[in-house]
Parts: structure tokens; C-alpha cells; sequence
């Protein structure tokens, strides 16, 4: 898949795709949604020829947050629902790396779902890939904040969860984030072309991938027949942004929403010496 | 007014200010702080204050003299009341005895009961009117002068750290101050003053103190939560560490702050965030990750009263528990513990640079005793070695993150170096980074984290010893903030014909195991000393097998500070104690039995207690 | 074959099964404990599994014979190998002897080396051939079959066996099942098969067992996130609450969860919540709020390997410092440990009543080796006393929610009560509930929240004790999932003329110093038995002065189980050694310098250490 | 205060607005506008005839979490940011209990950002009302998520945050929140009729209180010029109601958006006893 890349069209790399994925072995099921993330990603640092030491991976736990270990970059595996807070530290302390942010819908959504809001309001320029495969899959199927609330196949929620599920983009909207856009697994190419913009928006940029479990949710097998070209062009306003996904179904593929806003980062302002600072102590 | 009434050690005084909301009692004690700095002294003011966030009562106590000053006094030479409205907030924290001045305008209300009960001096000035006759004139100001001379300190001292201080807010707030400053100060029964001459002293709290030592460690990104009473140390950090090319992140919440961390050090940057009791318990989970995955972080913890939301306002050592063992899983890190404001800096500092080069987590205790009180001392300590961080050098051999060296300490890659790539992880790992369930990796890992810690020579820094020297027989063994205390009541024991040493840790895990055993060697009795109510220290150093039999224990909770004087007392029960058998008692934990409420000296290991100077509470009062 | 080649106790036979992803060795193993359970006998089986969601290798471990099985055994009798892929995750797992059968067909690929290195005696049959000639015939049954011929199984249990758990898919598939079975059983060297008529039994996981034992002491509310290995727990009691009209909140994270089980509780409802390491790290906040507002809940803890994320599907007994002291400031509560399966039951049941009782927190430790294991065991039994929350009774005076009584419980009124009105606060506060800053109300309260855990009587379920009766010179010290390799090390050393009895702690904290004392009484050698790296209960009891000088630790990590022969090896070496003197060895913690990595017996106070069975690791393996 | 509940033309309650106050000196400073909370909340407990000991109020920590003990009910002061997971787990166990939940904006937007999105979500009957100030009050004066980038008067933040700040009744819509509604201390018996209308709403009412901090935010002074009526009709159209609140200016008074979820309970079936269900473990 990785050799892949050259048909996509883009410019030839330095970097090959196959050279950002590491040689260790996904421990994902086979025909898992998240495979197709990892292609995508690494095509798109081929693409945008990042130096792989410059690449930082930062995830939390969970099926889909195994993926740093899977490219050929620097990366941290952090713990449940943490990873906006590991990535947003090292982004404010080395502004110069290219951080990429990956998780699932429970570590984001359910646990994270704090720091996700957070981050969109403080617009660092960080990039957040979320595959939702609307499930807890690592500790084998619950319902997360995405799930359908009659999904009767968890034993925790015999009944369904009975609870409307998140509509990720409308609340990464209403807390702030400066870029939007939904990808699904089924089409790489697309989904890496998000990613490529992703990274290249400054500022905080939330992509919402669909990304099948086979296992927990192998209805997903469906999403193919059901996705759709977002119909509008990406809109810089947040009211029209708005309008377009809250009358939404979730499954529109493509940029929903970019604009320019002020990105957060420590000022890194003068190089006093600490003498000076001592001064004030002096009686 | 006659020297000889000053009682306790002619040498150092201890003045406390009390008054409502608006009274300025905090103003006061601070101008007060900055006179006897000017005088040529040392000193040291700590503050209370009630629940309200503004016009709440509050309390400043100084005590001056002229060598460093660590720690209050059993009681007070003088009492300034700026007024006597909620006095019953405080009568419990301003001990006062039969030598005592109390400084009170009748003018404002009779004095209490509970204060005339001391046996106290009341000394009566008009201070309201001589504030009336001066425009723009306040009572604290003429309270203050008149202190002053009672504590026989230069008018020209007050003066000047009046006019500094208020100097900021417009030369006329100045001048009525000097004005009325005078007239207290002529009115007042003085006390000779004595002439100093002071060396090169700074004045600092210790959250600023805290602050300083993580620059000088070389942090340069903080991340962090407000909580009381850590907030100053942050207000402090924020646009200094702009100054020096660094910069702080205020996180949405304590999950995020100690996250936030890891990732800035894990982009090599030296990282630090400052909390409490309730912080450090969120950030638990948090700092597992960061010893897991060897990312150096440390984490500035002042306490407060616990548990839970507890008393957020006052001090009290109980997090220390919480800070050794508060991991799931086998999790080997640094405990750290500055012994009084101005180490609050060079503990900091030192903690700072372990982490580097150890790849690990410290946390640094302090409490609102030390991070909230401000100290006129001489300048802090620098750590004198060169410690940092081993960084990796990619040659031919793929790198390995967490390969297995001799002292335990795997070489770091940093983000942006070639050849060095690797995924930090929390997942058990292999050396190369490798999540891994097997025993061998994981009984290899958990083998290097610990050793690493364990073999590392720390050097002289890890304790605090004081005293009459390696023979003496008794043993007071402390932290924190206690330790103030806790030598003076040495020093009095010693002087009292008890030869005492004090044995302050600076760096509680991992214990230093020899170097303990040979600052214990010879002593006869150890007394631990700490101010909480579950005796941790006592509890984790018997854990550790690091006290001998029939040691005994000192704890009582906060608020209140410990005193030299009650320290004292349970010292001298200690002695008088013949050295009990050595096996437990039956169905009692020698430190959780003990009737009283208020302190418990237990001794080690019967059941054998000594009451401490106050009663049992037999029920709370309500208000 | 021949019976006299099955090693061990005679009695008792262990079988493992492994098998690469899919080729159902679990299954495997669930029907052939269904199968001894119908031939009467008692078992336990275990689980491995690797890091795959789906279709990684995995193991299963089962046990079996006439009386209550608890624990694995130091070797496997009969290795099932369903095929030889991935098999160096496991060998580790399955330890063999020179008398250990392995069961394999040659067409699956020749038999690894390291399981020849064992001396095992190998079985070779053609299973894959025999599962062929069965139409939807499989592997795993032919080899079942052969199993169960070897292990002296009656084929009619097997079947009938297969026939249960497989029928709910389908007939066919039974049948098919069925027809392999007997091709195996019929080609396989078989044991005579012993006639056993079982009493009444329960076929139970750990997790299940806790769960019936929460929902016993009367938990109708539970609110909780999804965690490895606690999720089962969750996912038996969800349906089940509702059953008997509760309830269950799956919520957003481990803070809202215990914080959701405090709103229920202060509601009047019963309430628990379940997690592991991570989830209590993050719960901690949570959990101090509840001992200082006093609202009762219960954290069933399943533990996994840790440092952070560490070893998930893994089990360790590495939590046990977080649960005792992972609090800021002094906050008492209870710790409780489960002793085997069918313990949970009554442990959790223990624990539901006594933090109704005692309006506090109990956490209670169960872990993977417990929580998804199976067992075949008597019906769980009751707690019998009739312990719940003493309500208040609203008379003339006004009510005080903390009001100082005897007991130290204060009557507590519940939402809905006229005349109850209180706001329950994780402030410091005074009798009525309001805040309170004073130290007199803070000492109060504190000692308040100890005294009502210290003075309580807990009854004889304090520990479990086992052996050779209190005149045994060797005591072995343990809890939780270690206990049954320890009662079994206990009865091969009282075997072989060493008399030894067992002591495992149900009630963890507050420790029952009375009765660990009489039960140690007279035991010249004790030794501490524990999974995890840190020999945390030892140190617990040594803070606690509870154990005599010269006690010794015999402490390892997970994952691989504690095997009785590796205690017993301790315990001989603890029985040569002499008393050491009492004084810590310089510079060193006894329980934390040895040199090897994957277990350490320790010897206290000296750092005198012995080696166990398995070398230190030089390097590790990376994959 | 309290003798001005007949004044509102509410119909005489049983029990009188100062019956629900309790006698606890509130440690708030002069003219603090969690004053007019209390008040407004007494009045409204009367005029539902509440019975006192059926309210239960739930908060977290903050100058405006102390308000449960100033009321006379029965009450939890929790930890700071928990306040909605207390009052989800107390209204599950007791779906009799009116619980009402009170706190700040650092408690509910910063620290309790998570609760707040999955209380929305979850829609469970509780009355959520926000104290918001714009700042940490009782922390001494620090920026709270609500606070304007450019505030300049914390130590912590001395030149802004440099971060837009939340829209909170943008995010409780996008979060699925059933009742939105925006009060001001300014306005007395405005707030005590949204109080009112938000415990009367069967599921998640949010009610965003503007409640001026007057010693770290004294140009809050200034608010009684700026609010206003909110101009549209109550709309039951989350896309509607996106537009109004994305247009908004923050400051409008009202009830934005009110709509008829389903709200989330545990079931509480059956009676089943338990050797019904221990019968599953028998051989
Ligand atoms: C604090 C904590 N709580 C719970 C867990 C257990 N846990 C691990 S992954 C996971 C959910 C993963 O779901 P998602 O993020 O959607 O990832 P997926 O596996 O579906 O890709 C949970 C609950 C944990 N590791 N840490
Ligand atoms: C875990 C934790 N972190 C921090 C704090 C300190 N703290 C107490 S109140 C508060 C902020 C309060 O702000 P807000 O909720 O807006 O209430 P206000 O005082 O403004 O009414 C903070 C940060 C705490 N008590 N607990
Ligand atoms: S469980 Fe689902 S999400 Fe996880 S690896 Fe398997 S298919 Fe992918
Ligand atoms: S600090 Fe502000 S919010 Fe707190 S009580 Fe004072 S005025 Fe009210
Ligand atoms: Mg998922
Ligand atoms: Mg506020």
C-alpha cells in the first residue's frame, strides 16, 4: 500500500510513504479501519516531505491510539484521553516540530473529551485525527460517545446506551476549532489529502475520520454505500459552518470549515539572565 | 518599657498582627517584615487568613532577630489588635504568656477574655486618634510605629519600608504613614534599640523562593492549574520564565497540566508544574506515565490542609503519603522536601536536575508555611554540580531507547535529532520501546527504574543536620517545614543539658539508608516530629526499616504550627520513657490510638502515649 | 499410560492449552472445565492472552481434583499444543518436567526446542487428520478428547461438556465437537478414570464472583468506565442491576464515575464502582472527598501489571500502596483483599456492609489471576451479620450531620428526610456540616473518621488462616491471588516436616494489629508473599510495626503467578538463615538492593538476600 | 431580599422565599452577584413550593460553589469541576429529588469542561446554573475560559491568555443540552423566572448566569448596560438556535432554545431475586 503513494498524483517525495512506517507489526484485527489511517498518514508526510525527525506522533490509549509505534518518526503512546495534553506541552516547548495528534472516539470524545474542547479553543497549531469507529474497541465493545443509542451489542448497555451520540464537528465548531474536516478509511487517497491539509492549516485542525472496527461494529462494513461528498464549499463562517452540521447526517467527506484565527504558543519573548531576575530578591 | 519583660531568647522577638477585613493586618506585618530587614536582622513572617476570598480577618506574625529565623516562637512578646472582631478565629494560633505585651487602643473594644487569660500586659495607646489627627491617617500605621519601639527597632527603618512599600500606591498614602508611624512610634513604651549590621540578606516567600530554583534548574516551561496556596509560585514563574526565554501554559485542569509537561520535556525542555493536595491527586495517573515512559518532570507540591478540600488556606504536612506511594503499580521515583524558605530554592533546584539526569519524577514538598511566608535570609544556595541530561549519540548500532546500561540510565533521543526515533511509551516495553507483556522485559524494566534511583550518589544534599554533634543521645528526625521548630527545640534541649541533634530530610525516597544510619548512630532515642495526624514519616521510615526500636513518634495535624515548646515537652517524655519491648501491643497501631485529638507522641512499638501540652477536645464549637 | 508418571500431588492435574490466534485454545479450555466440573471434581482455570484484540495466541490453563483448586501448580502435567505458532510468548507461562506430557500432531510442525529442554515426554497423534474425517470436525476437539483420556476424564463428561457450551451455536456443530472428542479420546494413552461424586458446585469467574457479592450486600447503584481486566465485572452486574431494580451509568471517564457513586450513595442507595489501576489513580480525588464528606462507597479494584499503562491484560498485585496511602491529607478508610474466586464473593459482600456501616471508602483488590479466571467451587458464602447505615432520627435538637458520638459514626440522614437538611462537604468542617478552618473542629473530625475504622470490631474475617495450627515455627504472610500458592507452599513444607501455617489478609487496613499478632504468635520465621516488585505489603506491615525483626520478604512482579514450589524454596531459605542482627545494613533498603530482577527474597533488617528460581536477565528480548 | 418574593406576582408559596435561606453568613464580598443567585434561587423554590428537604443542591468548588450551604436543603459541596457527575449519580439513585447544580465558570468550563458536554449529552433532569464571572474568583483573580483574551489583570496570564474564549451556550447546544437559557444578578425577578422555567424543563437545563465578580472583574459594573432581552422567540431548532447563538452576542437575556428530548434514567425494571440470578452459576 505504501508504494502506493506515487499513483496519488502528488509530487515525488524525497521520502518515500514506506519510509515513514515503522517495522513493527500492527496488533490490529485484519481489514481494521485504522490500517488505511496509517497508509494515508504516511503518504501525506511523504507528500509534504516532513523529515521524519521532525514528525511527532502523540496518542492516547486505545486500538486506534496504537499508531505511533507504527510510523517511522519520533512519538509518544501516552495514557487514556491525554494525548492533546502531551502534544499541546511538546508543540508549546518545540514550535518547531510538526505534531500530529490520533486517537479514537473514547479516548477523545468519552475521556479526552475535556482537552479536545480545550485544544479547539486554544488553537495551538497541532493536528487531531480521530477514528471513530463509534466504539470502545481495545477493551472489546462498549458504546462510546458516537455510538447509535438503541446499539444493543454491548453487555454494559444491555438496552442501548439510550443517549444521542456527539456530533464531533459541531462541538469541535462550538469550542472553537479553526479547521474541520471529516475522511473515511474506504477512500485513501481523499483521506489523504485531508491530512495533508490538516497539517498544513495552522492552527488547530480536527479531522474526523470514519474508521470501521471489524469486529465490534461490523455493520460498518456498510459506511461505504453511505458516505458522501460534503455538498457546500469550505466556509470561513462560523454561523454557516454551524447551519451545514447540525443539518448534517455525519457521513459528508471533505473540509467543512477553515479559518484564520490567532494560534496560541508561549512567547519565548527575551533571553534575560537570571541575575537580573535575582535582583528583586535583594533587600 | 523594660527590656527584662521579654521573655523566650532575648534575642529574637515575635510580634503578631491581628485585625478584621480592611484593617490591614497583612500590610502591616509586611512593612514590619521590611523594617527589620532595613535594622540589619533576619526574620520571618508567616499569615492566616479565614475563608473569605476579600475583608476577611487575618493574622501576620514576625519574628525578627539577628541570626536566621525558620520557624516561630512558643509564644508571642507582643500582640498588635488592630481591633478585636473575630479574635475567637485566632486566639488559638496567637499564644501569648504572662511576659506579653499586648498592644490594643481601648478606644476599640475591651479585650477578650480568652486573651486576658494568658496573663498578658495590655499596653493601651490612643491609636485611633492619633490616626484622626494625621490626614489620611490609619490606625495600623500608628499601631505599627508604636510596635516598633516597643520591639525596639529604628524609627528610620519603619519609615523607610513604609514609604517603600507604599510609596507605589502615591507619595501621600507615604506620608501620612511616616506621619502617623511617629506618633506611634512617641507614644509607645520603647525598648532600647540595638544596632545591627546586617550582611547581604534577600527578602523572599517561599512560593517565590520555589520559583527561582526551577530557573535556576533550568525549567523553561510550566504548565499548570491554579490552587491555593501553589497560585503565587506560578504568578511568580509566569512572566519571569518569559524573561528568560521560556513560557507558561495555565491548563484547563491538573490532568492536563501534568500532561502537558511530559510533553514539553519529552521535547527536551526542562519541565515543571506547581499544585496541591487536590492537584497532585489528579495528576497521579499522570505521573505514572512519566516514570513509565522515563520522561523527566517535577512536580512543586505545597500542601494544605487535607484530606480532600480539607482547610485550603493553612498549612499541614499530610501529602506526604500521597507523594511516596500514590501509583498504581511499582513506580520508584524522587521525594523531595525543602527545610525551610530559602531551601526552598536550592531543593527545587536540585530536584530539577535529578530529574534530567535520572529521568524521572520528583516531587518537591512545601506548604503554605513556607510558600506563603516571606523571610528576610541570606542568599540561597546554589547546586553546586553539573548534572543534566544524557542525551543520546546515534552511531552505528539502531538506537535504543530504553536500552539496559550499568547505572541504569538510557541514554535520550530528542525530537528533531536523526536516527534517533522512538515511541515513548506507558505500555510495558522492551529496550528498543517495544510495547511487551513478557515477564523477562518487564522484570528487566521495572529492575532499571528502580536501580537507577538506588545507585545514584546523591552526595551531602540529602538531609539537614543540626545540633550537638554525632553523640548526642537524642534524635529529633523531621521535614518540611517543621524543621524550623524542630532545631530550635534541638538547640534548647541541647542547652537544656540534653544533647540533641536534628535530622531534616531533604530527600525522602529513596531513602538514604546509610547515610541515616550514621547520622542515627549513638543515639539513644529518636523522636520523628511532623505535623500531621497519621505520623507518615514515622510510618514510612519504620517501612523502610530505617529506625531503630522505640523510636517514637510527634504528629499532630494542622493548622496550628508545631512549636518548639511542644516539641520540647514530648522530647523530654521521650527520655523520661524506659525503652519499651519489641513487639507490638495487642490490636493497636502505637500511632493511631492515642487519645488526643489535638497531638499524639506515641512510642514505638507499644502502646505507651504522652499527652502534648493541650486538652482533648471533647466537642467543636460551631459558627 | 501410566498413572505414576504424573508428577505433583497425585491428586490434582494441570493441563495447558495454547494455540495461535484462532485456533481456540480458550474454548478449548472452557469446555474441558465444564468437564471436570461433571465428573465431580473442583478446578480453576486461567488465562493468557497476548496484545491483539482479535485472534492473537492465547493459553489456557486449567487444574482439577477433588477438593477446592485455587492455584496453579509449579509445572504443567499435560501440554495440549493446538499448534506451535508464537509459542515463545508463552513458555515462560508453561513451565514442564521431565514428567510432563505433550500432547501434538507431528503435521502441525516439529516440537520447539525449548519444550524439549524441559525433558517432556511427547505425545505424538494425528489430530488434524481426525478432525478432517469429521464433517466441520476441529482440531481443539480431537486434541480435548486425547486430553481427556490422558487426564482420566470420562469421555460421557467431556461430551457432555462440549455439548452445553457448544450446542447454543448449533447442533451440528456439538455434534461434529463430539465426534472429534471421541476420536481423540479413543487414540489417546489413556489414565484410569476415577469415579468422584461432587457436592453442590458453582462454576464462577472472579469477576463474576464480585459482582453477586456486591449486588449480596445490597449495591443497586454502580457507575462506572470500561477497563482491562475490570470491564467483566461491569458487563455481568449491568443487566443484572436492573434485574433486581437498579442500575448502572456507564459514564465519560474513572473522575465522573466515582464521583457519580458519591451522588448515589448521599442518595441512600448503595453504590460501587469497578476499575483498575489507571481508573484509580484517577479516582483518588474522588475517594478523599468521600471519607471527609462520609459517604459510603466501594471501588472494586481488579488489578493488572503495572508501572502506568504497563502489562493490561496481565496480572500483578502491584496497587496496594495506591489503595493504602494514595490519598492527600489523613484520610482513613479500608482496604480489603479477595483471597481466592469464590472469596470475592463474600470480600465484596464484607465490603458493602462495612462502608454502609462505617460511612466510608472501601477499595477492594481482586486481579486479572481472580477476576477472569474460572473456578469450580463450593457456593460463595454470606456475610452473616446484618450491618447497614445507621440513619438519623430527627428529634428535638437540631441535627448535626457530624456530630461527635461514641462510635465515631454520626446518624446520617438521607435527601427526602424532613428535619434532616445538611450539605455535605469535602471542607474541613465542624458537627453541623459547615465549613471550618479551626483547628479545634479539624483535630475533631480527623480523629472522628479514624476512630470510627480503629475501633470497630471486623470479627474473625479479618484474614484467612491456614496450616499447621499456631504452635507452626514458620509463618507465611500473604493476600489476595497469591494466597492459594501459599497455602499449598504451606502444606508442602508442613509435609516435609516443616510446620508452616498461612495467613492471608482479607482486612488489609486498618490493619487488626491484635490479631496479626496472635496469629504470628510463636512463629520464629515469617516470610512475606506478594506479586509485585516493591514488596509493598511487606513494608506496609514493617510501617505498621507489625511484624517481628528478621521477617522476610519474598516479593516478584508479574505476570508470570507465584508457583508454590518458588515459595517454598524461599521459605527453606528462610528457615537456614539465621536471625540477623537488628540493625539496617548501610546504605541500603533490604527489599529493594537485590540483584535479581525477577524476584527477590529478602531478609530483614539485613541485606542479606537469597536468589529464587529464575536467573537475572542480562538483556531482554525485543520483538 | 427574601420579603420580595410576593412582590414578584408569583402566587403565595406555602413556604416563603427566606424559609429555603439558611442561616449560614455567606463568606462572598459586598456586592458579589452570587448574592442575587441566592435570592433569585429562594424565590423560586417558593414559588414551585419545593419541599425543602426534596431539593438537593450539588456544586463544586469556587466563590460560587458555596452556594448549597447558604440554602436550606439538602446539599453536596463536592470537589471542584464534579458537581454534574455527583448530581447525575444522585438524581440516577433518586429520580424523586429535584437536584439542582450551582458552580462557576472555572469549575463547569474549565476543570468540568468534560461533565458539562457529557451532562448535555446524557440529558438527565438537572438544573445546571453557571455563576459566570469571567474569572477564578476564589483563587485570588486567574483568567477562566470565559475570560476576554486581552484581560490583563492575573499575574498567571500578564499580557491575556491570547485565547478566544468559550460561548458556553454554544457549547451545551452542540453538546445535545435540551434547555438553554441566559440570567443576570442584575435582573432579579428575570433570573428567579428562568430558575423557574429551567427546574420546571424535564431534562438538562442549562442556565448561563452573568454574576459580576466585583473584586478581580470590577468592570463587570458595566453589564447592567450592556445585557439585553434575547430579541427571538424560544426555538426549538437546533440549527436555528446555532445561527441565534453563533450571532449572539453573549449578553442577550431568555430562554434560546428549549426542545423535548428523551432524558436518560436508569431503567430500575424489575424485581428479580437474587438466587434467580445466582441460579446462573449452579452446574
Ligand atoms: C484511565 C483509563 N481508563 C480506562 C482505560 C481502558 N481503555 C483502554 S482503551 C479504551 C477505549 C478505547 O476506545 P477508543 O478510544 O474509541 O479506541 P479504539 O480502541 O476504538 O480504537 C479504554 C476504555 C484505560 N486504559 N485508562
Ligand atoms: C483539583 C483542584 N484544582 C484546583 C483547585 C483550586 N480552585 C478552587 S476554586 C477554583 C476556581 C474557581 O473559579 P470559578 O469556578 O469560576 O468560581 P468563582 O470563584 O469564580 O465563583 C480553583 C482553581 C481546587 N480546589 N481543586
Ligand atoms: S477491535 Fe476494532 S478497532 Fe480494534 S483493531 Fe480490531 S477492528 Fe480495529
Ligand atoms: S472574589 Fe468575586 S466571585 Fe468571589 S466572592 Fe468576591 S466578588 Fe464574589
Ligand atoms: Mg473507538
Ligand atoms: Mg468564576
Amino acid at each position: 500500500m505504501e508504494g502506493a503513494s506515487t499513483s496519488t498524483g502528488y509530487q515525488a517525495p524525497v521520502l518515500k510513504a514506506k519510509d515513514y512506517k515503522s517495522d513493527i507489526n500492527p496488533i490490529w484485527c485484519p481489514g481494521c479501519g485504522d490500517f488505511g489511517v496509517l497508509a494515508a498518514m504516511t503518504k501525506a508526510a511523504a507528500y509534504l516531505g516532513l523529515a521524519k525527525e521532525q514528525l511527532a506522533m502523540v496518542s492516547g490509549i486505545g486500538c486506534s491510539s496504537r499508531l505511533p509505534a507504527y510510523i517511522n518518526s519520533y512519538g509518544f503512546h501516552g495514557i487514556h484521553g491525554r494525548s492533546l495534553a502531551i502534544a499541546a506541552g511538546l508543540k508549546a516547548a518545540r514550535p518547531d516540530l510538526t505534531v500530529v495528534v490520533a486517537g479514537g472516539d473514547g479516548d477523545g470524545f468519552s475521556i479526552g473529551g475535556n482537552h479536545f474542547i480545550h485544544a479547539c479553543r486554544r488553537n495551538m497549531d497541532l493536528t487531531y485525527i480521530v477514528m471513530d469507529n463509534e466504539v470502545y474497541g481495545m477493551t472489546k465493545g462498549q458504546a462510546s460517545p458516537t455510538t447509535q443509542p438503541d446499539w444493543r451489542n454491548s453487555k454494559l448497555t444491555p438496552r442501548g446506551t439510550g443517549v444521542r451520540r456527539f456530533q464531533p464537528a459541531a462541538l469541535a465548531l462550538a469550542a472553537g476549532a479553526s479547521f474541520i474536516a471529516r475522511g473515511f478509511t474506504g477512500d485513501p487517497s481523499g483521506l489523504t489529502q485531508l491530512i495533508v491539509q490538516a497539517i498544513q492549516h495552522p492552527g488547530f485542525s480536527f479531522l474526523h475520520v470514519l474508521s470501521p472496527c471489524q469486529t465490534y461494529q461490523p455493520e460498518q462494513k456498510e459506511w461505504k454505500h453511505l458516505v458522501h461528498e460534503h455538498a457546500a464549499e469550505v466556509t470561513a463562517d462560523p454561523i454557516e459552518a454551524a447551519r451545514l452540521i447540525q443539518a448534517d447526517d455525519g457521513m459528508s467527506l471533505g473540509v467543512i470549515y477553515a479559518q484564520s484565527l490567532p494560534t496560541w504558543l508561549p512567547p519565548h519573548l527575551s533571553q534575560a539572565s537570571l541575575p537580573e531576575i535575582e535582583a528583586e530578591f535583594h533587600l | 518599657m523594660p527590656q527584662e519583660s521579654l521573655t523566650g531568647q532575648p534575642s529574637r522577638l515575635s510580634i503578631a498582627i491581628t485585625g478584621s477585613g480592611g484593617s490591614g493586618a497583612v500590610t502591616t506585618g509586611s512593612i514590619l517584615l521590611a523594617a527589620v530587614a532595613r535594622a540589619g536582622y533576619y526574620g520571618l513572617m508567616t499569615r492566616s487568613a479565614g475563608p473569605q476570598i476579600r475583608g476577611g480577618e487575618s493574622a501576620a506574625m514576625v519574628r525578627f532577630g539577628p541570626g536566621p529565623v525558620n520557624g516561630m516562637d512558643d509564644r508571642f512578646d507582643i500582640l498588635v489588635a488592630l481591633d478585636w472582631l473575630n479574635i475567637s478565629r485566632f486566639y488559638d494560633e496567637i499564644p501569648l504568656g504572662a511576659e506579653s505585651l499586648v498592644l490594643t487602643d481601648p478606644a476599640g473594644g475591651t479585650v477578650p477574655a480568652e486573651i486576658l487569660a494568658s496573663g498578658a500586659q495590655v499596653v493601651e495607646l490612643p491609636l485611633k486618634a492619633m490616626a484622626d489627627a494625621v490626614a489620611g491617617g490609619r490606625l495600623n500605621m500608628a499601631a505599627l510605629g508604636a510596635a516598633g519601639a516597643m520591639a525596639g527597632l529604628p524609627l528610620a527603618a519603619l519609615e523607610a519600608a513604609a514609604t517603600a512599600t507604599l510609596g507605589r500606591k502615591s507619595a501621600s498614602v507615604a506620608e501620612s504613614a511616616v506621619a502617623c508611624l511617629q506618633a506611634g512610634y512617641a507614644a509607645a513604651p520603647a525598648r532600647p534599640v540595638t544596632a545591627i549590621t546586617g550582611t547581604e540578606r534577600w527578602n523572599m516567600s517561599g512560593n517565590e523562593a520555589s520559583g527561582l530554583g526551577a530557573l535556576r534548574g533550568g525549567v523553561r516551561f510550566v504548565a499548570a492549574y491554579p490552587i491555593t496556596p501553589a497560585t503565587e509560585m506560578l504568578e511568580w514563574l509566569a512572566p519571569r520564565l518569559e524573561k528568560v526565554g521560556g513560557g507558561l501554559l495555565q491548563a484547563e485542569d491538573e490532568l492536563a497540566s501534568v500532561n502537558m509537561i511530559i510533553g514539553g520535556s519529552f521535547g527536551g525542555v526542562p519541565s515543571l508544574t506547581a499544585t496541591s493536595g487536590p492537584g497532585l491527586s489528579l495528576m497521579m495517573e499522570g505521573l505514572g506515565l512519566a516514570v513509565t515512559s522515563e520522561t523527566p518532570i517535577v512536580v512543586a507540591n505545597v500542601m494544605r490542609g487535607g484530606p480532600s478540600t480539607g482547610i485550603p488556606t493553612k498549612s499541614e504536612q499530610s501529602d506526604l503519603n500521597l507523594a511516596l506511594y500514590g501509583f498504581h503499580g511499582d513506580a520508584p521515583h524522587l521525594v523531595l522536601a525543602a527545610t525551610d524558605i530559602r531551601d526552598c530554592t536550592f531543593t527545587t533546584q536540585w530536584a530539577v536536575r535529578l530529574v534530567e539526569h535520572l529521568q524521572t519524577v520528583a516531587i518537591v514538598l512545601t506548604d503554605q508555611a513556607l510558600g506563603q511566608s516571606r523571610t528576610i535570609c541570606d542568599p540561597p544556595a546554589e547546586f553546586p554540580d553539573k548534572l543534566s541530561r544524557v542525551t543520546a549519540e546515534i552511531g552505528a548500532e539502531p538506537y535504543r531507547r530504553y536500552a539496559l546500561t550499568e547505572t541504569g540510565i538510557s541514554p535520550m533521543a530528542l525530537p528533531g535529532q536523526p536516527g534517533g526515533l522512538y515511541v515513548a511509551d506507558g505500555l510495558e516495553h522492551n529496550p528498543r520501546g517495544t510495547p511487551s507483556s513478557m515477564a523477562k522485559d518487564h522484570a528487566a524494566q521495572l529492575e532499571k527504574r528502580r536501580r537507577k534511583l538506588l545507585d545514584f550518589d546523591y552526595g551531602p544534599w540529602w538531609a539537614e543536620i543540626r545540633g550537638a554533634g554525632p553523640l548526642a543521645p537524642l534524635a529529633l528526625v523531621t521535614w518540611g517545614s517543621a524543621t524550623g521548630a524542630v532545631v530550635e527545640a534541638a538547640e534548647r534541649l541541647t542547652a537544656a543539658g540534653h544533647p540533641t541533634r536534628a535530622i531534616a530530610l531533604r530527600l525522602i525516597a529513596p531513602l538514604r539508608h546509610a547515610d541515616l544510619a550514621q547520622a542515627l548512630d549513638g543515639a539513644e532515642r529518636v523522636l520523628v516530629v511532623e505535623q500531621n495526624q497519621g505520623a507518615q514519616l514515622f510510618h514510612y521510615l519504620h517501612g523502610e526499616q530505617a529506625l531503630p526500636a522505640g523510636a517514637h513518634s510527634f504528629a499532630r495535624p494542622g493548622p496550628l504550627p508545631l512549636r518548639p515548646g511542644d516539641i520540647v515537652t514530648a522530647a523530654l517524655a521521650t527520655l523520661d520513657r524506659r525503652v519499651p519491648a519489641a513487639v507490638p501491643a495487642a490490636g493497636t497501631s502505637p500511632a493511631t490510638t492515642t487519645p488526643e485529638s489535638q497531638g499524639h507522641a506515641s512510642v514505638s512499638p507499644t502502646a505507651d502515649t504522652t499527652s502534648v501540652d493541650r486538652p482533648a477536645p471533647t466537642s467543636a464549637q460551631e459558627h
